[in-house]
C-alpha cells in the first residue's frame, strides 16, 4: 500500500507573549500512514493529541519537522511548506477534518449546508439538491431537521450532519478529532457505523479518541502520547 | 510549488501616506505608531502586499486607524496610492498597474469589474433616488441601457437581498439602516463585479440585523463565487465570513493566514490580543 | 453705428480671449471649455454666451439673424440684434438661408442650415448633470472619467417614476461618443437637427462661463434607453393654422373668441415663407 | 391676404426705452453728474466696489443713467469694464504706505499710533436731519468757510502708520505671513476653477455683491459658521498706483505714479486651536482679509469674516463651501438669471406640456394595470 | 495698406474656425498674409506672424522651433506680448520650416496634452511647411468630416505615430494647424484620425 501521510520529527510550540509563555505541545513526533488505513491516537487530554491534527489540517502552523501528504493534485507535498491556497485546495477536496464542534455560520440550515458543500465540488444546483436529501437521509437525520438550523441539534446529530459534510467530499484523509466525546452509547454506535462505512469505501483516517474501546474495534495501528511525545504504538493485524 | 491559480487582485507594496513626510519620519524610525509627531504626516499603509484569488473571501481585521479603510479606499481609487501597484485578472489580463491608468479607466474599472460596500451608506446610495434606481445606476455605469432588464434584475436583487418588492421605488432613506445597507449589497452585486469590497458592513447595526446581512453576504457570495475583500475591525465578522485573514497593525500587515490560523494559532502579539478578547 | 466702442463692443484682447475657447472648444466637441466671460449691456442670462459668441466671431460681411424661441420679433431678439448691429453695423435678417451667423434662444430654425453658416445657441444652465451633482468641481470629475451613469439615472428615475422620461427642452446628448451635453434647452423636436449638421454648432453659457461646440458631421445622439426610445414632441395630426405646415415645432394658442386651440409654426420666418411660396401676391 | 406676423419688437423696446427716459426726468429736472459725485460718496463707493472699477466720473453717470439703482448701475459699469484693454498691471502696493483718514483697532486700546475716528456714521444718532430740506450751496459753502478756519491750525498731512496686526507677530501671537509671490489669477481674465485659488477668492469677495456678502457673513458669526471673529484693525485711506515702465520692468525709478485709490482694509482675528509637534495645543490668530474699493466698512469686515470662512472648508455650512458663496454673490450674476426668468419660455413651457401630457397617459393606462 | 487687427484679424480667425470645425478644409490666407509688412517678417512666414496676432496676447505662451528661434521669439513677443517658455509648458509651440528635423516630433511628445478634468489646456501646434493641397497622401476621418478627406502634406517628418501616441487617451491631446508658403491653411484637431492613404496605381 502506498504511503499517504508520512510526518517526520514534527514539533509544536505556542510562543504566547501576552503571558509571557512558551508551551511546548509536541515534540519531534513521526507518523506514517498508508493508504485506507485508520490510525489512532491516544493520551491524556493535553497531551498533545489535537495539536497534530490541526497541523495535519494547517489549522497550527507547523513549528518543525515536515508533513508529506500524497495528494492527488499536487502530488507530494510537504504541509508545512503549502501556500494557504493550496491548503484550502486540500481542504476542499482531499483532507476532511470532523470535531465534536459544528463550526457553521448562524441560520444556515443543515440542507443549506450540505448542499453548499456538494455545490463547493462543482456539481449544478440540481445535482447538489438531490444528493444533499440522499445523504441527509443515509445519515438518519429526521427529516424534520433538515430545513432547521443545526445550533438547536442534539451533539449526536451535530455530530453526524458534521461527518456528513465531510463525506460529501470524499475525502482521502479524514481527521477526527474526538469526535465521540460526549456522545450517548446509541450515537456512537451510529457513528461507529458511518466511519466503517467510510473505511470500506477506502477513505484514509486518522482520529484521536478518548474511548479506547471504540478505537481499537477500528483501528490499524495506534500512537500513544505523553507530554507531547509518543510513548509507544502499537499495530493490530487483524482487522 | 508552482502557483495553480491566478489572483483575480494583486496588490504589492501599496503606500499611502497623508502629508508630505519630513528628514525624521522618512526612515519610518521616528515614527510614534504610523504618525510622524514632528511633521503630522500619517503613514496609512505600508507596504501592503496580498493577492486575491477566485471565489475567496480575504478578510482584513483591524482596531481604527490601522489602516485598513485607507486601503480599501486606495482599492476603489477613492483615495489615491502614494506608491505602488494593483492587478486585476480582468483588466489587460492583469498585465496594467490600475494605479498608474487615468482616472477615465480607473473608473471604467470600478464600473465594469467592482462592487463597493460602504459603511455608512450615505456614501454607497443616492438617498432621494428610488432603491431601483440606486440599483440602476451601478447597471447603467457597467453599461446597461435597457429598463426593463434593469428593472428586473433589480427586483431580483432586491427580492434576494429580503427587500420587498413593491418598495422599489421608495428611496432609501425612507429605510432601516440594516434595509439600505441590503440596497447598497445588491447595487454593489448588480452588475457581477468578479471582485466586491466590504468596508465595515455591519459597524452599526444592530446584532440581529448584522447576522442577517451577513447570512446574506455568506449565500450571495457561495452563489454567485465573487471575490470578496473584507475590512472589518469585527473578527466575529472575519470569522463567520473570511477564508483568509490578514491582520494590519499601524498601517502594516502584521500576521496572514487561514481564518482559523489567525483564530487558532495566532502569531503576533497584537492578533493574539485581539483573539483574547474575542474569547 | 455707435463708435464710442470699439467694432463689435469688445476689446480686442477680450475677443481673442473667447476665440481661443471656441478653438478648444471645436477641437473637443461636447465639452465645456471654461471661458472668462465678460459682463455685457444685456443682462446675465438673457443670451450673454451666445451674444459673446457672436460679437467675437462677426466680421463686416456677415448677415445675422437673432431668433428668441423662435421668433426674429421678440423683444429680446430685436434688443440684440440691435445691439449688434449699433456696434458692428451688419446686416441682419429674418430668412434664415441668408443669414451667416444665427443666434438663438431655445430653437434650431425649420430650415435645415448649410456650412456656411454658424449657429449660435444660448444656454442658461450648460452642465447637463447639475440636477444630479450641484457641486461645479465634482461635475467637472464625472466629465473627466466620462461617469455618466447620472445622466441615464435622471431618465430612469423618471421612467420609474411616471412611465415615461418627462424631459422637456434641453434634454441630454451624447456628442462624439464621449461628452453628454445640454443642447440648451431647445425642444427634443430640435435634438435630432444637432446630429451630423451641415451647419457648426456654437453654444455659449455667460453666466456660467463655458463655451461648447457641436462641429459639423458629429455624431450626436440623444440620451434613451432601448427599451424606452428618445421621443421629440409630438403633432401627430396637427398643422399650422397660418401656413398649414406639418412635421414642424408648432406652438400650441388657444383662440380667444371660440376658446379653441388652435396651432401655428413656432419659427414666425419659416412661416412667413411658406406662406409667400403658396400666396406670392401676399402683403408681407 | 398675406401673413403679418406678430411684429413690433422693435417698435415695443424703442417705446419702453422712451417710457424709461420719461421716468428718469419727467419732473422736469436732471441731477448733474458732479453732483452726484459730490453728494453721493457711500453709492458711488459701493458701486466702484461692485464693478470693479475704480472711476468715480464713470460710477457718477452709470448712477444717474440707472436712477440710483445700484444693481443696474454696477450692471452698466462692469458692461463697460468688459470693453476697456488692459494696458498695464500695477505694481504691487503695500497697505501699509496708505495715506490713512481713518483707523481702528476693536481688538487694543492702545494701538502705535492711536485711534483714528475719521468720518464715520457709526456715532450720529440715526435721526433724520430736516435741515437738510433747506441746505443750498451758500450753506454749505459757509459751513466749509468755518471749518478750514478751525483746522488750519493742524494743517492736515499726509499719514502713514504702522499695521496693528506686525505688533501681535512680533509677540509670535500671529504666525508671520510669508510673501507669496504667486501671479495672481484673475478671475476676469481667466474663470474660476475650484478648488480656487485665494486671489481669486479675494476676487470675488470684493466685487461681491454688498448685500449678499455681508448676509452670508453675518450667517457666519450668527451661528451658520464657526467663528468668532474680532476687528483687528480697520484702516480706511488712499494707496498710491504706480506701473512699471512699459518695456523696461523692475527698476524703481522707472516706476511711474498714475493716482490712487481709495479703499477699505480690514484684518480680522479670529482666536483658533492649532495642533503643535506631539499633540500640543495651542490658540492662535488667524487672520481674515477684507480689502474694497471706497469705503465701504460693513462689506470689508464681510469679506475678511468669508475669507477665512473659505480657507478652511467644511460641508457642515454653505458659508465654508467655496462653491457656494462663490457662485452667488455677485450682481450682475445673481440679478441676471433672476431678471431673465421675465423673457418669454415659450418653447420650453411647450415642450414640457408635451411630457406631462404623456405622464398623464401614461399614468391611466398604469392604473388600469393595476385594476386588473 | 495696413493690416487691420480688427477686421483683418477678424477674417483669420474665421478662417480657422472653418477650418478646425472641417478638417480638411484648406483655407486661404494670402489676401491678410500680403498686408503684413516685410520688415516684420523676421525669419517666420507672413501667414505665422497673422495665427499669432490673432491668438496671442500676454495671457499665453509659446516656444519656437527654428534656427533663428531668439529672432523670432523676440519678433513674437514684441509683437503679442505673449510669453515664450519651455516646451512642456506653451499653450502655443511654433514649428519653423527652418527647425531642425524631429523637432515636430519632439513637440509632439513634450507638448501639453491637458488634464482629463481639462483637456483645454492642451497645446496648440503650429507648423509651417512647404505645402498644404488636397491630395491622396492622408486620409482624414473623424468629427467635421462628411465621409472621409484626402490632403497632401508636404512635410519630410515621422509625426503620425507621434501624434496618435500622444492622442490615444481622448480627449486628451494635441491639437495641430499647418500652414504654407502659399499662405494656405489646416487644422487638425485631436479628434481627426489620420491614415496614410496608400494609393495603388
Amino acid at each position: 500500500m502506498e504511503t499517504l501521510l508520512e510526518i517526520k520529527n514534527l514539533s509544536k510550540s505556542f510562543d504566547l507573549h501576552n503571558l509571557g509563555k512558551h508551551i511546548r505541545a509536541v515534540s519531534s513526533v513521526d507518523i506514517v500512514i498508508k493508504e485506507g488505513e485508520f490510525v489512532g491516537i491516544t493520551g491524556k487530554s493535553g497531551s498533545g493529541k489535537s495539536t497534530i491534527l490541526k497541523c495535519i489540517y494547517g489549522t497550527y502552523r507547523i513549528g518543525q519537522g515536515s508533513i508529506w501528504y500524497h495528494s492527488k493534485k499536487f502530488g507530494p507535498i510537504n504541509l508545512a511548506d503549502a501556500t494557504e491556497r493550496e491548503l484550502l485546495y486540500l481542504r476542499k477536496h482531499e483532507i476532511g477534518y470532523v470535531s465534536q464542534f459544528l463550526n457553521v455560520m448562524p441560520r444556515t440550515t443543515a440542507r443549506q449546508l450540505v448542499k453548499q458543500a456538494i455545490l463547493e465540488m462543482g456539481e449544478n444546483h440540481d445535482v447538489a439538491e438531490k444528493e444533499t436529501e440522499k445523504i441527509l437521509a443515509h445519515f438518519e437525520l429526521d427529516e424534520e431537521l433538515w430545513d432547521s438550523y443545526p445550533t438547536t441539534f442534539s451533539g449526536g446529530e451535530k455530530l453526524r450532519l458534521n461527518i456528513a459534510r465531510a463525506m460529501v467530499k470524499k475525502p482521502r484523509l479524514l481527521l477526527l478529532d474526538e469526535p465521540t466525546a460526549s456522545l450517548d452509547h446509541d450515537s456512537k454506535i451510529r457513528v461507529k457505523l458511518l466511519i466503517e462505512q467510510l473505511m470500506q469505501e477506502g477513505t484514509t483516517m486518522l482520529g484521536i479518541f478518548h474511548d479506547l474501546e471504540f478505537m481499537n474495534h477500528l483501528c490499524n495501528q495506534e500512537y500513544n502520547m505523553q507530554n507531547g511525545i509518543f510513548s509507544h504504538s502499537t499495530s493490530f493485524t487483524n482487522s | 510549488m508552482a502557483e495553480f491559480e491566478v489572483p483575480v487582485l494583486s496588490i504589492k507594496n501599496l503606500n499611502k501616506q497623508f502629508g508630505k513626510g519630513c528628514l525624521h519620519c522618512q526612515d519610518g524610525e521616528s515614527l510614534v505608531k504610523n504618525y510622524c509627531p514632528i511633521c503630522g504626516t500619517v503613514y496609512a499603509c505600508r507596504d501592503v502586499s496580498f493577492d486575491v484569488f477566485p471565489g475567496e473571501v480575504l478578510g482584513i481585521v483591524g482596531e481604527s486607524g490601522s489602516g485598513k479603510s485607507t486601503l480599501m479606499q486606495c482599492l476603489y481609487f477613492d483615495q489615491e496610492v502614494s506608491a505602488g501597484e494593483a492587478y486585476l485578472a480582468d483588466y489587460h489580463h492583469g498585465e496594467r498597474n490600475l494605479f498608474q491608468e487615468s482616472s477615465q479607466q480607473q473608473r471604467y474599472i470600478r464600473n465594469h469589474i467592482m462592487g463597493k460596500v460602504y459603511q455608512n451608506p450615505l456614501m454607497g446610495l443616492k438617498m432621494n433616488f428610488s432603491s431601483i434606481g440606486n440599483i440602476a445606476e451601478k447597471l447603467i455605469a457597467a453599461g446597461s441601457h435597457h429598463v426593463g432588464m434593469m428593472e428586473n434584475r433589480g427586483m431580483e436583487l432586491l427580492n434576494k437581498v429580503n427587500i420587498p418588492v413593491h418598495r422599489r421605488k421608495e428611496a432609501p432613506k425612507n429605510f432601516s439602516g440594516g434595509m439600505q445597507q441590503r440596497v447598497q449589497i445588491a447595487k454593489a452585486l448588480s452588475n457581477r463585479p468578479p471582485l466586491l469590497l466590504l468596508d465595515e458592513v455591519t459597524t452599526g447595526l444592530d446584532l440581529s440585523v448584522q447576522a442577517s446581512v451577513l447570512d446574506l453576504i455568506k449565500s450571495l457570495q457561495r452563489e454567485l463565487n465573487i471575490s470578496i475583500v473584507l475590512v472589518s475591525h469585527d473578527l466575529g465578522v472575519i470569522r463567520m465570513l473570511a477564508d483568509r485573514t490578514l491582520v494590519m497593525l499601524e498601517g502594516k500587515v502584521i500576521e496572514q493566514g487561514l481564518t482559523d490560523q489567525i483564530l487558532e494559532d495566532p502569531q503576533h502579539q497584537y492578533t493574539q490580543q485581539l483573539v483574547h478578547s474575542l474569547l | 453705428m455707435n463708435t464710442a466702442y470699439n467694432f463689435a463692443f469688445f476689446d480686442e484682447g477680450s475677443k481673442r480671449e473667447i476665440r481661443r475657447a471656441t478653438l478648444k472648444a471645436i477641437a473637443i466637441p461636447g465639452y465645456q471649455v471654461p471661458f472668462a466671460s465678460r459682463e455685457m449691456p444685456i443682462g446675465r442670462g438673457w443670451g450673454t454666451g451666445g451674444l459673446q459668441l457672436t460679437l467675437s466671431l462677426i466680421g463686416r460681411s456677415d448677415v445675422l439673424k437673432v431668433i428668441d424661441q423662435g421668433s426674429d420679433e421678440s423683444v429680446n431678439a430685436v434688443n440684440i440684434k440691435k445691439l449688434v448691429s449699433d456696434t458692428t453695423g451688419v446686416i441682419t435678417t429674418d430668412h434664415t438661408r441668408e443669414a451667416t451667423l444665427i443666434q438663438s434662444r431655445h430653437r434650431i430654425p425649420e430650415v435645415p442650415l448649410n456650412k456656411d453658416q454658424i449657429l449660435i445657441l444660448q444656454v442658461p444652465l450648460p452642465e447637463p448633470l447639475r440636477d444630479y451633482e450641484p457641486s461645479e468641481n465634482e461635475t467637472k470629475k464625472l466629465h473627466a472619467e466620462k461617469e455618466y451613469s447620472g445622466a441615464w439615472l435622471m431618465l430612469f428615475e423618471q421612467i420609474m417614476k411616471y412611465g415615461s422620461m418627462t424631459t422637456g427642452a434641453d434634454h441630454p446628448v451624447m456628442v462624439h461618443d464621449r461628452y453628454v451635453m445640454a443642447p440648451s434647452p431647445i425642444p427634443r423636436f430640435d435634438n435630432p437637427k444637432m446630429h451630423e449638421s451641415e451647419a457648426l454648432i456654437l453654444l455659449g453659457a455667460g453666466r456660467e462661463k463655458k463655451v461648447y461646440a457641436v462641429p459639423p458631421y458629429t455624431k450626436v445622439v440623444s440620451l434613451d434607453f432601448e427599451d424606452y426610445p428618445f421621443e421629440p414632441e409630438s403633432f401627430l395630426d396637427k398643422h399650422c393654422r397660418l401656413c398649414g405646415s406639418t412635421g414642424v415645432f408648432l406652438d400650441e394658442l388657444v383662440d380667444e373668441e371660440t376658446n379653441e386651440t388652435f396651432y401655428q409654426c413656432n419659427d414666425t420666418s419659416y412661416c412667413i415663407e411658406i406662406l409667400n411660396e403658396v400666396e406670392p401676391f401676399g402683403v408681407k | 391676404m398675406g401673413y403679418v406676423a406678430v411684429k413690433g419688437g422693435t417698435h415695443a423696446i424703442e417705446e419702453s426705452i422712451k417710457r424709461l427716459k420719461y421716468e428718469r426726468i419727467h419732473q422736469g429736472q436732471t441731477i448733474e453728474v458732479e453732483k452726484i459725485k459730490a453728494g453721493m460718496r457711500g453709492l458711488i463707493d459701493q458701486v466702484m466696489s461692485e464693478s470693479s472699477l475704480y472711476n468715480e466720473t464713470l460710477a457718477a453717470i452709470a448712477i444717474k443713467q440707472a436712477e440710483g439703482n445700484p444693481e443696474e448701475a454696477v450692471f452698466l459699469l462692469r458692461a463697460y469694464r468688459s470693453t476697456v484693454p488692459r494696458k498695464h498691471y500695477s505694481r504691487v502696493i503695500e497697505t501699509q504706505q496708505m495715506n490713512v483718514e481713518r483707523r481702528i483697532s476693536a481688538s487694543f486700546k492702545d494701538i502705535p499710533g492711536g485711534q483714528i475716528l475719521g468720518a464715520t456714521t457709526d456715532y450720529t444718532h440715526r435721526l433724520l436731519d430736516f435741515n437738510l430740506i433747506d441746505e443750498s450751496d451758500e450753506t454749505v459753502q459757509e459751513w466749509l468757510h468755518q471749518y478750514h478756519k478751525e483746522s488750519m491750525q493742524g494743517e492736515e498731512q499726509k499719514l502713514t502708520l504702522p499695521k496693528v496686526l506686525d505688533y501681535l507677530r512680533k509677540e509670535g501671537l500671529i504666525p508671520p505671513c510669508e510673501d507669496n509671490n504667486l501671479e495672481p489669477d484673475d478671475v476676469t481674465r481667466e474663470s474660476l476653477e475650484f478648488p480656487s485659488s485665494r486671489s481669486q477668492r479675494l476676487q470675488i469677495l470684493t466685487r461681491g455683491e454688498t448685500g449678499a456678502v455681508t448676509s452670508l457673513a453675518y450667517a457666519v458669526i450668527r451661528g451658520y459658521g464657526a467663528l468668532h471673529p474680532t476687528v483687528g484693525e480697520l484702516r480706511v485711506g488712499t494707496l498710491p498706483v504706480t506701473i512699471d515702465h512699459p518695456t523696461d520692468a523692475g527698476d524703481d525709478d522707472d516706476a511711474f505714479y498714475i493716482g490712487e485709490v481709495k479703499v477699505t482694509e480690514v484684518e480680522m482675528l479670529m482666536p483658533v486651536t492649532v495642533e503643535k509637534e506631539y499633540g500640543k495645543k495651542e490658540m492662535e490668530f488667524e487672520i481674515g482679509y477684507g480689502l474694497v474699493f471706497g469705503q465701504n466698512e460693513t462689506k470689508a469686515i464681510a469679506m475678511g469674516i468669508l475669507d477665512n470662512c473659505l480657507e478652511h472648508p467644511s460641508s457642515d455650512f454653505p458659508s465654508h463651501n467655496e462653491e457656494f458663496v462663490l457662485y452667488h454673490i455677485d450682481s450682475v450674476e445673481s440679478t441676471g438669471f433672476i431678471s431673465h426668468l421675465k423673457m418669454p419660455h415659450y418653447v420650453t413651457f411647450q415642450s414640457k406640456l408635451d411630457s406631462v401630457r404623456k405622464t398623464k397617459k401614461a399614468g391611466i393606462s398604469t392604473e388600469q394595470e393595476v385594476k386588473i | 495698406m495696413k493690416l487691420d487687427i480688427v477686421h483683418d484679424l477678424q477674417s483669420v480667425y474665421r478662417k480657422m474656425v472653418d477650418s478646425t470645425s472641417r478638417p480638411g478644409l484648406i483655407s486661404d490666407l494670402k489676401k491678410e498674409a500680403a498686408l503684413i509688412e516685410a520688415e516684420d517678417n523676421k525669419g517666420c512666414t507672413p501667414s505665422l506672424l497673422l495665427l499669432a496676432q490673432t491668438l496671442f496676447d500676454q495671457e499665453v505662451s509659446f516656444k519656437v522651433f527654428s534656427t533663428q528661434a531668439d529672432t523670432v521669439t523676440q519678433t513674437i513677443n514684441q509683437l503679442t506680448y505673449a510669453k515664450p517658455t519651455e516646451t512642456k509648458n506653451a499653450d502655443y509651440l511654433l514649428i519653423l520650416q527652418d527647425a531642425k528635423k524631429g523637432s515636430l516630433e519632439e513637440a509632439i511628445i513634450n507638448a501639453k496634452a491637458g488634464t482629463l478634468k481639462n483637456p483645454h489646456t492642451s497645446a496648440t501646434i503650429i507648423v509651417e511647411v512647404d505645402s498644404v493641397t488636397s491630395g491622396e497622401a492622408l486620409l482624414l476621418k473623424g468629427p467635421g468630416i462628411h465621409t472621409t478627406e484626402l490632403i497632401f502634406l508636404d512635410l519630410n517628418e515621422n509625426w503620425l505615430e507621434s501624434r496618435q501616441e500622444k492622442n490615444k487617451e481622448y480627449p486628451l491631446g494635441i491639437d495641430l494647424i499647418f500652414i504654407d508658403q502659399h499662405h494656405q491653411l489646416l487644422s487638425l484637431p485631436r479628434t481627426t484620425q489620420i491614415t496614410r492613404n496608400r494609393v495603388t496605381v
